[in-house]
């Protein structure tokens, strides 16, 4: 891949918000990336970074809203969003098809996130140029 | 701007293991880039990892140690990503 | 009881440190006697003027500061960590007082880390 | 406090399920403390620890359940379980009345937990004679 | 059973700053009991923390660590509870 | 790509290097080139005899043991952390080789770890 040319970003997110700095960090990198004409193929939550993927948030309202702000950058730039299956069902992050399957009382995913396997990491990491993963910082 | 081999981007605090793993495997040709807590770093007198040195400029200004810092260079979030398509190869601590 | 609250945590990169604030707070508000110690990384908190508007955070300097009106006893820093990230009483907020922690833990009878 | 004799403990739970081992090590004392005669004033939980009262987790089959085996650990003994509602609500966790109150999509606390402030955790110190944090242990 | 002052209580591994921290404040009269990431305390040959140290066995079993183990007196979870309400005073790091 | 997946945390304590392992497994089924590379405590992963049944969890000594069979080509231990903690050829699981950290990082295209 040559430096310094366009190119075409996966960003993971593996801290989750209200707990580590990094989906603001990214988001903020994601922002500057697509201003510089950068594409972002998709951005894939993993491990505690599914969070960032729920619709029950309610932080203090002089707090950013992490998951709006995320779910709304996705849609206005068209970016996927997909949080990790194996890690979302045990924390606790799922969408109506997993409530129905694992028979769960509600479903809590955000839009426009999706669930689904690691598979899309490894497709991500094939299709990008530069994958960049954001941690949790303690 | 000088060719990067690989950008190191750490966001650990200095007593973190794994800033201590970072700082034990850089190489000429390398550089470093520091991020959220690893900016306090740059306030720990004995840092000198011997490769370039950057570090994000907002998380500096939100700790109180934008001005005066010595022995980085400062970039924005812009700046970040010239740096991610600069180098050769990343690695995210 | 006297409790110890520990932040030893840097600001801003966790929200641990915040959480142990609103622990020391909600003491105080039940008028139960409360100090804080900053130590390691976490004596980041008190250096001055922090501008977090870069990375949409509230300022936790101006959030400490509420530390005596809600009734917090002391607050004290880690002599040590203050030293290794060279905060010293120009850059440091008011109303910090320098100690060793190994001589305060134990003064209190309930040590507490929010995480 | 005498040492030695019969004492009501407080267990406070800041590590969350399927990321740290607090929950567990939490749930393995709490049932020998209750095997010794000890009673438990409450069990509180704080910042990621939250997350184990979701009524949404569904681990891989052959993990334990944490969140439901701490559920009927706290119904069995009728032991009050506390989630901090600042933490709850910052991370996702809510009742039905925080769902109303702030017209989000559905609930997700498990009974039978319960949502309160830090006042709870106030009390549980001042009531207990043993108070015992279990944290993420990274 | 000797009277403990302070129990501490520690659960992360032997490079993580708080653990770090706790080694260093330990005085005489205090126990250290390791659970968790911290019974890997006991694999590292140079840990000496001069008070009584007691180890969870079922973590210390986990991490393959039971047998040989020199310088803890293992416990179990009720082993736990007793040297809880034993000593005076417990922080948990 | 050549991927080199890092576990420098502890086993049992926290989730980050068992999702770690399912990184590198989902690569190797995918037919992408994976290596493996245990690092400071996290070479704790490769003691022999892991019994985690008291802690309620799956044992890791097991699982890592499908390695070869998904198809990851190699699994190292950093020598100085292997020092550190005790590890010898006596008391580690088959199969794993010794280096350096710092000479296995550059042979790499990509380098993750999994939080």
């Amino acid at each position: 891949m040559a430096a310094d040319s366009l190119h075409n970003f996966t960003l993971v997110i593996t801290g989750a918000p209200y707990s580590s700095q990094a989906p603001q960090t990214a988001l903020s990198f994601a922002r500057a990336a697509l201003a510089k004409g950068h594409t972002l193929d998709r951005v894939f939550l993993y491990g505690d970074g599914v969070h960032l993927a729920s619709a029950l948030c309610a932080p203090p309202s002089d707090e950013p809203h992490w998951p709006a702000q995320w779910a709304a950058f996705l849609k206005d730039n068209a970016v996927p969003g997909v949080a990790c299956i194996a890690s979302a069902l045990r924390r606790g992050l799922v969408n109506d098809a997993e409530q129905k399957r694992y028979e769960l009382p509600a479903c809590n995913l955000l839009e426009p996130f999706m669930i689904a396997g690691l598979g899309e990491w490894v497709e991500a990491t094939m299709a990008s140029s530069r994958v960049i993963y954001f941690h949790a910082g303690a | 701007m000088a060719p990067i081999n690989t950008l190191h981007i750490l966001n650990k605090a200095p007593e973190h293991p794994r800033s201590l793993a970072c700082m034990s495997v850089l190489q000429s040709g390398d550089a470093l880039l520091l991020t959220e807590n690893a900016v306090l770093a740059l306030a720990v007198n004995s840092i000198d990892p011997g490769v370039p040195v950057f570090a994000l400029a907002p998380d500096l200004a939100a700790r109180g140690l934008e001005s005066g810092i010595q022995g980085a260079s400062l970039v924005d979030y812009a700046g970040m990503v010239d740096l991610t398509t600069h180098a050769q190869k990343l690695i995210n601590w | 009881m006297s409790t110890l609250m520990v932040i030893d945590q840097p600001p801003y990169g966790t929200w641990a440190g915040r959480e142990a604030l609103d622990m020391a707070f909600s003491l105080a508000a039940f008028d139960q006697s409360v100090t804080l110690l900053f130590t390691g990384s976490g004596v980041n908190w008190l250096r001055m003027s922090q501008q977090p508007g870069g990375v949409e955070q509230k300022s936790l300097e101006k959030n400490l500061s509420a530390a005596p009106v809600f009734g917090v006893e002391a607050i004290y820093a880690d002599a040590a960590a203050c030293a290794r990230y060279g905060l010293t009483v120009e850059n440091m907020i008011a109303g910090v007082a320098i100690a060793s922690s190994s001589e305060l833990l134990p003064k209190y009878t309930h040590t507490a880390f929010a995480g």
